[in-house]
C-alpha cells in the first residue's frame, strides 16, 4: 500500500519535474550578461585570485562559507555530544598486516603535504580549505585504521579547531576595524597567479583547512572509538 | 552525436544502475560500495562539466569520508537489511 | 586518437562495472570498485589532456590517493579491524 | 637529526614536483611546510636517515627499478595472455615463501614487487614468511618458491634498505 | 550607540567557536556566554529599530554591492523578528543557567548559541542561498538538540525530524536551482524584480518547492509530523526555543517567499486553507494528549495555523494581525514551556494527571503557567486577545465568515484543554508530600520578564502596533523592499 | 626532440589504455576473488601508470605531477589489493583451485592456536 | 540533456528509497542519493558548451571562454552541508540501534509516525 502510494507520488513529482527540466536551457549561455558575467570579468582585477570559484566562495559569498564552516562545526559538536559516554573504548580488535602498516606510515606524511598543498593553493588551482581539510582527515584515517593504538589528542584537535574558527571571524572583523565592511579584503592583492596573491583569500583558506581537518579528524576518531 | 555525449550516456546508464543497486541490495555493505560508485561517476560528470573544484570535493568527500562514515555505522550496528 | 583512448578506457570501466553488478560476494564488488577507481584516475588524466588544462591533473591526483584510502578502509572492515 | 633532514629533503622534493615551479614564493612556503611536517612526522618514515642517499643505495635503486619494470611488463603480458584465451589456463593456490628481510619498509617493497609481478599476489606476512597467492603453482617447496618468485628482488631490496 | 549589525551574527559565531577553549579553563563560564552574547543581540536589535523603521538598513558584506555580494537587508519585519528571537533567546539563556545539567554541558551551550544565530541569520539576510545556509545551521543544531538527552525516544524524534528536514533542505536547493536558472541571481530583491518575466509554470514549481522546504520549519500542515515528538523529547528549554525561535525563522522564510518573491493570487487561498486545516487538526490532537509537553506542541502548531490564516488574507491589517500573533506566541509559548518544564521536574512525570495540586505547592510556577494559558486563550485584557481579535475581525471583513467561525471554534477547543490543565493545577487535591525542591531564581527571573512584557503589551497594544505597521507594509507592498535594496547603488 | 617525445608518449599511452581494458576484462572473466584481484591489480596498475606517464611525455611541463600520480598508484594499488585479499580470506572466501594447495590456512590455524595458548 | 535525466532519476530513486525503505541506513543512503542528484543538476545548469573551467591559470584565457562559476560555488557549500547532515544522521542511527537493537523503522515506532 505504502509502496503504491510512494510510486504514485514519485510518478507525479517526476512528471512535473521532467516537464520543467525539458524547458531548461542546456549548454547555452542563457544568462548573459548576468551575475556570472560580472564575476568572470572582474574577479582577477578586483580580488587578485585566479580561481573564480574560490573568489566567489571566500570573497563575494564569504558569508556563506562562514555559515558552511559553522555547519560542519555543528555536525562535529552534535556528534560528539550524542556519542558522549563518559568513557573511551579501544578502537579495533584485529591488527593490520605489516604491509598495510608500513605503507600507511610512508603515505601519511605525503598525504598531509598534499592536503596542505591543496588548501594553500586554493586560489590558484582547484580545491581549497574544505578539500584540503578532508584530505588531511583522510590521512589521519589511514593511521587510525592501520594502527590500533594511534592516538591523536582531542585537546589539541579542539584547540586547533577553535583557534582556526576564531581566526576566520577575526579576519572578517579586521575589515570592520579598518573602516571597511565585514570580510572585506584589506590586504594588497598581489600579482595574479603568484602564490602570494588574492589578499585575504589564502589566509582564510588556511584557517578553514586547519579547522576542517581538525574537525573531521576528531569526528572520525569519536566515531571509531565510542560504542562497542 | 559526438563521442563525448556517447561517453556521457554510458556513464549515465552506469550511474542509474548503481543508484538502483543502492536501493535494491539486501547487503548494506554492498549498498555502500555502490554509493561509492555513484559518487565516482558523479565526480567524472563534474569533471566533464568543467567543474574541477566540485569534482575534487566530491572525490575528497564522496569517495573516502562519506563511505567511511557509513562503514563505521554498519560496523557498529548490523550488516544485513532485516 | 584521444577518442580511441577514451573509448578503450570506458570499455574497461564498463567491464569492471559488470563484475560489480554480478558480484557475487562483496569482496568481488570491492575488487571491481578498486579497478574502477584506478581506471577513473587514468581517465581523468586523459580528460585533462583532452581539455588542455594543467590544473585538472590535481583532481586525478586526489582521486588516486583517496580512492585508495576508501578501498583500504573497506578491506579493513572485512578483517574486523575497523 | 639525520632522519629529520632526510625526510625534509624528501618532502621538499615532493612539494617541488607537486607545484612544478621554481618561483621563490612557492619554494619558501614549501620549505616551511616540509620543515613542519618533517619535525612532526619525519622520524616515522625512515630508520636510516641520510644513509639512504649513499651512492651504493642510489645505484642499486636505479638498477632495481629497471629490473622491476621489466618484470612488471612481463607480468602484464602474462596476465594478458591468460585473459584473452577462451579457457583461462590457471592452477591457483596459496604458497609459502621465506624471506630474510627484517625492516618493515623492505618487506613492504618486497610484497609490492611480488604483487606486481607475474602471477603472484601477496596475501599476508606472518613473521618472516610470505604467503602468496600464485596463479600457476609450480611447486610447494618454500625454497624452490623463493628461487622462483622473490629471489630476484630480494637481493636488490636488501642492498637498498638494509 | 549602534554597532554594525553584522556583529549580531559574527559575535555569536566567534563565541561558539571559543567555548571549547574557555571550557578548559573553567566549567562555569560557558553557561554565561549565551546570556552575554544574546543580550548584546537584544541591545543591538533594539538600537536598530528607529533606523530600520524609516527605511531598510542595508549592510554590505565583503565590500560588494547587492547583486554581487551577500548583504543583510534589515527591514522593519526582519528587525522585529530579530528582536523577538533575541528576546526569547535571552530569556531562555537565563533559564538555562541552572536548568541544564545533562553532560556535556558546554556542547549544549554551543548548540544553543548556534540555533539562535542561525535563526537571526535567516531573518536578517537578503540573499536566498545565504538564507538556506542559515536555515541549515538552525535545523542541524535543532536535530542535535532534540537528541541531546540520550534516551530512546529522543533519538527517534531526532531521526524523524532529520528525515523530514533533510528532504526539505533538498527541496529548497532544487527550488534555488530553478530560480537561479531563470533569473541568474540570488539576491532576494533582484529575484523579486526579475521573477515577473519568468514563465508562470516554472515560477509555480519553484514556489511549491520552496514552500515545502520552509513549511517544515514553519510547521505547515502536512509537514509538521516531526513537531510534537521533537518538542516533547527535547530538553525543555529547547522546546521553548523551537516554539519561539525556529518556527519564527521558518514562517519568515515562507512569508518572504510568498509575498516578496512570487506573485500568485491563488497561493493565499491555499495558505488560508492549509492554515485552517493545521489549526483544526492541531487543536483536536491537543485535546487528546495526556503529556503536557505534547499538548503544548500541538497547541503551538495550532497557533501557527492561525498565523497562516492571517497571512492568507494578504491585507495590511491581516498581516499585522499575523505578526502580532507571532509576537504573542513568541512570548507566551516559551513561558508555558519553561514553567511546564519545572512542573514536570517537580512532579517527576510528563503526564498531565500527575500535576494535580501543583497550584498549592508551587504557587509561582502554577501562576506562570496559568497566566500563559489565559493569555494564549485570548482572555480580554491580555495580549493574546488583541491579536486574535484583529485576525477574526479582518477575516470577517474580507468575507471569510466560515473561516472566522472555525477559528472561533478552534479557540474554544484551545480554551477547553488549557482550562483542564489549569483546573487540575488548582482544584485537584494531591496529598503525597514530596521532598521540597528549590525553584531557581534565574528561572523565576526569566519567566517574570515574559509575564511583564505580556501584561504591558496587553494593556498598551499600540506600543507594538506602531512597529508592526511598517513591517506589514514591507510584506504587502514589495516594491518598497526592492527599491530600498537597489537605492544604494 | 619534442616530436619524438610526443610520439613516444602516444605509444606509451596506447599501451597503458589497452592494459586498462585488459584489467577490466580480467576482473570480469576470472573465476574467483583472488585471481580477479591478480588481473585487476597488475593490469590496471601498469595501464594507469602507462597512460599517466604517457600524458606526461606528451606534455613535458606536466611530467612531474603526472609522475607523482604514477608513484602513488604504484605504491598504493598493491597495498590495497593485498589488504583486500587478506580481508576476503579472513571472512572465509575459499580459493578456487584444482589441486588443494593452501599453505596460508595451516599458518593461520597455527597462529590462532598460539593466541589461544597465550 | 542527459545530465538532467540522470540527475532527475537519481532524485526520484532517492525519494523512493526514503519513502519506501524500512532500513535506517538505507534511508540515509537514499538521502545522500537525492543530494548527489541535485548537485549534478546544479552543475549541469551552469555548463556552457565549449567552454572551460573558471580558473585563469594561463594569461591567454578570456572570461568569454568560461562556464558559470556560481552554481559551482553553491554546490561546494551544498556538498559540505550534505556531509554534515549525513554524519549527524548516522550518529543518530547508531544511538537508535543502541536502544532498540534493530535498524527496522517499523519495529522502532514507539512514537507515532
Amino acid at each position: 500500500m505504502r509502496k503504491i502510494l510512494a510510486v504514485f507520488f514519485i510518478g507525479v513529482f517526476g512528471y512535473y519535474m521532467l516537464a520543467i527540466l525539458m524547458d531548461f536551457p542546456f549548454g547555452i549561455d542563457h544568462l548573459n550578461p548576468g551575475l556570472a558575467g560580472a564575476y568572470l570579468k572582474d574577479t582577477v582585477s578586483k580580488t587578485g585570485a585566479v580561481n573564480v570559484v574560490t573568489s566567489i566562495i571566500v570573497n563575494y559569498r564569504g558569508f556563506d562559507t562562514l555559515g558552511e564552516v559553522t555547519v560542519l562545526f555543528l555536525a562535529a559538536t552534535g556528534m560528539s555530544a550524542l556519542l558522549y559516554d563518559g568513557k573511551t573504548m579501544n578502537r579495533s580488535r584485529q591488527n593490520a598486516s605489516v604491509i598495510v602498516k608500513a605503507g600507511s606510515r610512508l603515505l601519511f606524511p605525503l598525504i598531509i603535504i598534499l592536503g596542505a598543498y591543496v588548501f594553500i593553493h586554493g586560489h590558484l588551482t582547484p580545491g581549497g580549505g574544505f578539500q584540503g581539510g578532508a584530505i588531511i582527515a583522510s590521512g589521519f584515517l589511514l593511521m587510525f585504521i592501520s594502527y590500533r593504538n594511534y592516538h591523536v589528542s582531542h585537546r589539541i584537535l579542539s584547540n586547533v579547531e577553535s583557534t582556526a574558527g576564531s581566526v576566520f571571524v577575526v579576519l572578517g572583523l579586521l575589515g570592520l576595524l579598518y573602516g571597511a565592511t565585514f570580510l572585506e579584503n584589506i590586504m594588497p592583492l598581489g600579482i595574479p597567479n603568484k602564490l602570494f596573491s588574492g589578499g585575504l583569500i589564502p589566509l582564510i583558506y588556511i584557517a578553514v583547512g586547519f579547522k576542517v581537518g581538525a574537525e573531521l579528524t576528531a569526528l572520525l576518531d569519536t566515531m571509531l572509538k565510542t560504542v562497542k | 552525436m559526438d563521442y563525448m555525449s556517447i561517453i556521457v550516456i554510458i556513464l549515465a546508464v552506469l550511474l542509474i544502475l548503481a543508484a538502483f543497486f543502492v536501493i535494491r541490495s539486501k547487503d548494506l555493505v554492498a549498498a555502500v560500495v555502490a554509493s561509492a560508485v555513484v559518487s565516482l561517476i558523479s565526480s567524472i560528470y563534474f569533471y566533464i562539466l568543467q567543474a574541477p573544484d566540485v569534482a575534487l570535493t566530491e572525490a575528497a568527500i564522496g569517495v573516502a569520508l562519506t563511505t567511511i562514515f557509513f562503514m563505521i555505522t554498519i560496523r557498529k550496528t548490523r550488516r544485513d537489511e532485516e | 586518437m584521444i577518442y580511441a583512448f577514451f573509448g578503450v578506457a570506458i570499455a574497461g570501466l564498463i567491464l569492471a562495472a559488470i563484475r560489480f553488478a554480478i558480484g557475487p560476494t562483496v569482496p568481488d564488488r570491492l575488487v571491481a570498485l578498486d579497478t574502477m577507481t584506478t581506471i577513473t584516475t587514468a581517465f581523468l588524466v586523459l580528460l585533462g589532456f583532452f581539455f588542455e588544462r594543467y590544473i585538472y591533473i590535481d583532481v586525478a591526483l586526489i582521486y588516486g590517493v583517496l580512492g585508495f584510502v576508501g578501498v583500504l578502509t573497506m578491506a579493513r572492515y572485512f578483517e574486523g579491524g575497523l | 637529526m639525520s632522519r629529520i633532514l632526510f625526510s625534509f629533503i624528501v618532502f621538499f622534493l615532493f612539494w617541488v614536483a607537486l607545484t612544478s615551479s621554481l618561483d621563490p614564493q612557492e619554494l619558501g612556503v614549501g620549505a616551511l611546510v616540509s620543515l613542519i611536517i618533517a619535525f612532526l612526522a619525519g622520524k616515522e618514515i625512515t630508520e636510516d636517515g641520510m644513509k639512504n642517499f649513499s651512492f651504493r643505495r642510489i645505484q642499486y635503486t636505479i638498477r632495481y627499478l629497471f629490473v622491476f619494470f621489466w618484470e612488471m611488463i612481463k607480468a602484464n603480458l602474462d596476465v594478458a595472455m591468460r585473459i584473452i584465451q577462451p579457457v583461462i589456463p590457471i592452477n591457483p593456490g596459496i604458497v609459502e615463501v621465506p624471506t630474510k628481510l627484517k625492516s618493515n619498509v623492505a618487506k613492504l617493497a618486497l610484497a609490492n614487487s611480488i604483487t606486481l609481478t607475474p602471477g603472484t599476489l601477496t596475501v599476508d606476512i606472518i613473521d618472516d614468511k610470505l604467503y602468496i597467492h600464485w596463479i600457476d603453482v609450480k611447486s610447494e617447496n618454500p625454497e624452490e618458491n623463493f628461487k622462483e618468485i622473490s629471489s630476484v628482488f630480494e637481493k636488490y631490496i636488501k642492498e637498498i634498505f638494509e | 550607540m549602534m554597532f554594525d549589525p553584522v556583529l549580531m551574527i559574527a559575535l555569536p559565531l566567534l563565541a561558539a567557536f571559543l567555548i571549547p577553549v574557555i571550557n578548559r579553563f573553567s566549567k562555569a563560564i560557558p553557561k554565561y556566554i549565551p546570556v552575554v552574547v544574546i543580550g548584546f543581540n537584544l541591545y543591538e536589535s533594539i538600537m536598530l529599530l528607529p533606523y530600520s523603521m524609516v527605511k531598510p538598513v542595508i549592510v554590505i558584506i565583503a565590500g560588494w554591492q547587492p547583486p554581487l555580494g551577500i548583504n543583510l537587508t534589515i527591514g522593519p519585519l526582519g528587525n522585529i523578528l530579530a528582536l523577538m528571537i533575541s528576546l526569547v533567546g535571552f530569556v531562555v539563556a537565563i533559564y538555562n543557567i541552572k536548568f541544564v545539567t545533562e553532560e556535556p554541558t558546554e556542547k549544549y551551550y554551543m548548540l544553543f548559541l548556534l540555533i539562535i544565530t542561525g535563526a537571526t541569520g535567516v531573518v536578517l539576510t537578503g540573499d536566498l542561498f545565504n538564507m538556506f545556509v542559515f536555515l541549515e545551521i538552525t535545523s542541524i543544531s535543532a536535530y542535535a538538540l532534540t537528541a541531546f538527552i540520550r534516551d530512546r525516544n529522543g533519538a527517534e524524534a531526532a531521526f524523524k525530524y532529520l528525515l523530514i528536514g533533510g528532504i526539505a533542505s533538498t527541496m529548497i536547493l532544487l527550488g534555488i536551482a530553478i530560480i537561479y536558472t531563470y533569473t541568474g541571481t540570488l539576491n532576494l530583491a533582484d529575484i523579486a524584480q526579475k521573477m515577473q518575466y519568468v514563465d508562470p509554470k516554472i515560477a509555480l514549481a519553484a514556489m511549491v518547492l520552496l514552500i515545502v522546504g520552509f513549511g517544515v520549519e514553519a510547521e505547515l500542515f502536512p509537514l509538521n509530523g516531526w513537531a510534537p515528538d521533537a518538542y516533547s523529547q527535547a530538553p525543555t528549554p529547547v522546546g521553548a526555543v523551537f516554539g519561539g525561535i525556529v518556527v519564527k525563522a521558518g514562517v519568515y522564510g515562507l512569508a518572504r517567499m510568498i509575498y516578496t518573491i512570487f506573485n500568485f493570487e491563488g497561493v493565499f487561498y491555499f495558505l488560508m486553507i492549509m492554515g485552517l486545516i493545521t489549526l483544526l487538526m492541531a487543536e483536536m490532537s491537543a485535546m487528546r494528549q495526556s503529556q503536557i509537553k505534547r499538548m503544548l506542541a500541538f497547541s503551538s502548531i495550532g497557533q501557527m495555523g492561525l498565523v497562516f490564516i492571517a497571512f492568507g488574507l494578504a491585507t495590511q491589517r491581516g498581516v499585522e494581525g499575523a505578526l502580532f500573533q507571532m509576537l504573542n506566541h513568541a512570548l507566551l509559548k516559551p513561558l508555558l514551556f519553561l514553567s511546564a518544564g519545572y512542573l514536570v521536574y517537580y512532579s517527576g512525570s510528563k503526564n498531565i494527571e500527575d500535576l494535580d495540586g501543583m497550584g498549592r505547592r508551587k504557587p509561582f510556577l502554577a501562576f506562570f503557567f496559568a497566566f500563559g494559558a489565559f493569555a494564549i486563550m485570548g482572555l480580554p485584557p491580555l495580549n493574546g486577545f488583541w491579536s486574535k481579535m484583529i485576525i477574526i475581525s479582518e477575516t470577517i471583513r474580507n468575507g471569510f465568515v466560515i473561516v472566522a467561525a472555525f477559528v472561533l471554534a478552534g479557540s474554544v477547543i484551545e480554551a477547553v484543554y488549557y482550562l483542564r490543565v489549569v483546573g487540575r493545577l488548582y482544584f485537584k487535591k494531591h496529598d503525597d508530600n514530596q521532598q521540597e525542591k528549590y525553584v531557581h531564581g534565574s528561572a523565576i527571573f526569566a519567566m517574570s520578564i515574559l509575564v511583564i512584557l505580556a501584561i504591558v503589551i496587553g494593556l498598551y497594544p499600540d506600543l507594538v502596533m506602531q512597529y508592526l505597521k511598517p513591517a506589514a507594509e514591507e510584506l504587502v507592498n514589495k516594491s518598497l523592499y526592492i527599491q530600498s535594496v537597489f537605492a544604494i547603488n | 626532440m619534442y616530436q619524438i617525445l610526443e610520439y613516444a608518449g602516444m605509444v606509451v599511452t596506447t599501451i597503458g589504455v589497452i592494459f586498462l581494458f585488459l584489467g577490466g576484462l580480467g576482473v570480469l572473466r576470472m573465476p574467483d576473488v583472488y585471481t580477479r584481484m591478480q588481473a585487476g591489480t597488475k593490469a590496471t596498475t601498469l595501464g594507469a601508470v602507462g597512460a599517466i606517464v604517457g600524458v606526461g611525455m606528451m606534455h613535458p611541463e606536466w611530467f612531474f605531477k603526472t609522475s607523482i600520480i604514477a608513484l602513488f598508484i604504484l605504491l598504493s594499488n598493491p597495498i590495497s589489493s593485498h589488504a583486500l585479499a587478506r580481508g576476503s580470506y579472513k571472512i572465509g572466501i575459499k580459493v578456487w583451485q584444482k589441486k588443494k594447495i593452501d599453505a596460508y590456512e595451516d599458518a593461520l590455524k597455527k597462529v590462532k592456536k598460539e593466541e589461544e595458548a597465550v | 540533456m542527459v545530465y538532467y535525466i540522470a540527475s532527475l532519476s537519481l532524485i526520484l530513486i532517492g525519494l523512493y528509497g526514503v519513502l519506501v525503505k524500512k532500513n535506517l541506513i538505507k534511508i540515509v543512503l537514499s538521502l545522500s542519493l537525492i543530494n548527489a542528484g541535485i548537485h549534478i543538476l546544479l552543475i549541469a545548469i551552469g555548463y556552457i558548451d565549449g567552454r572551460t573551467a573558471p580558473i585563469f591559470s594561463t594569461p591567454e584565457l578570456r572570461p568569454e571562454q568560461m562556464v558559470d562559476p556560481v552554481p559551482q560555488a553553491l554546490v561546494l557549500t551544498a556538498i559540505v552541508i550534505g556531509l554534515a547532515i549525513t554524519a549527524l544522521a548516522l550518529t543518530i542511527v547508531i544511538r537508535l540501534y543502541d536502544h532498540h537493537k534493530t535498524l527496522d523503522v517499523s519495529k522502532i515506532r514507539e512514537l507515532k509516525w
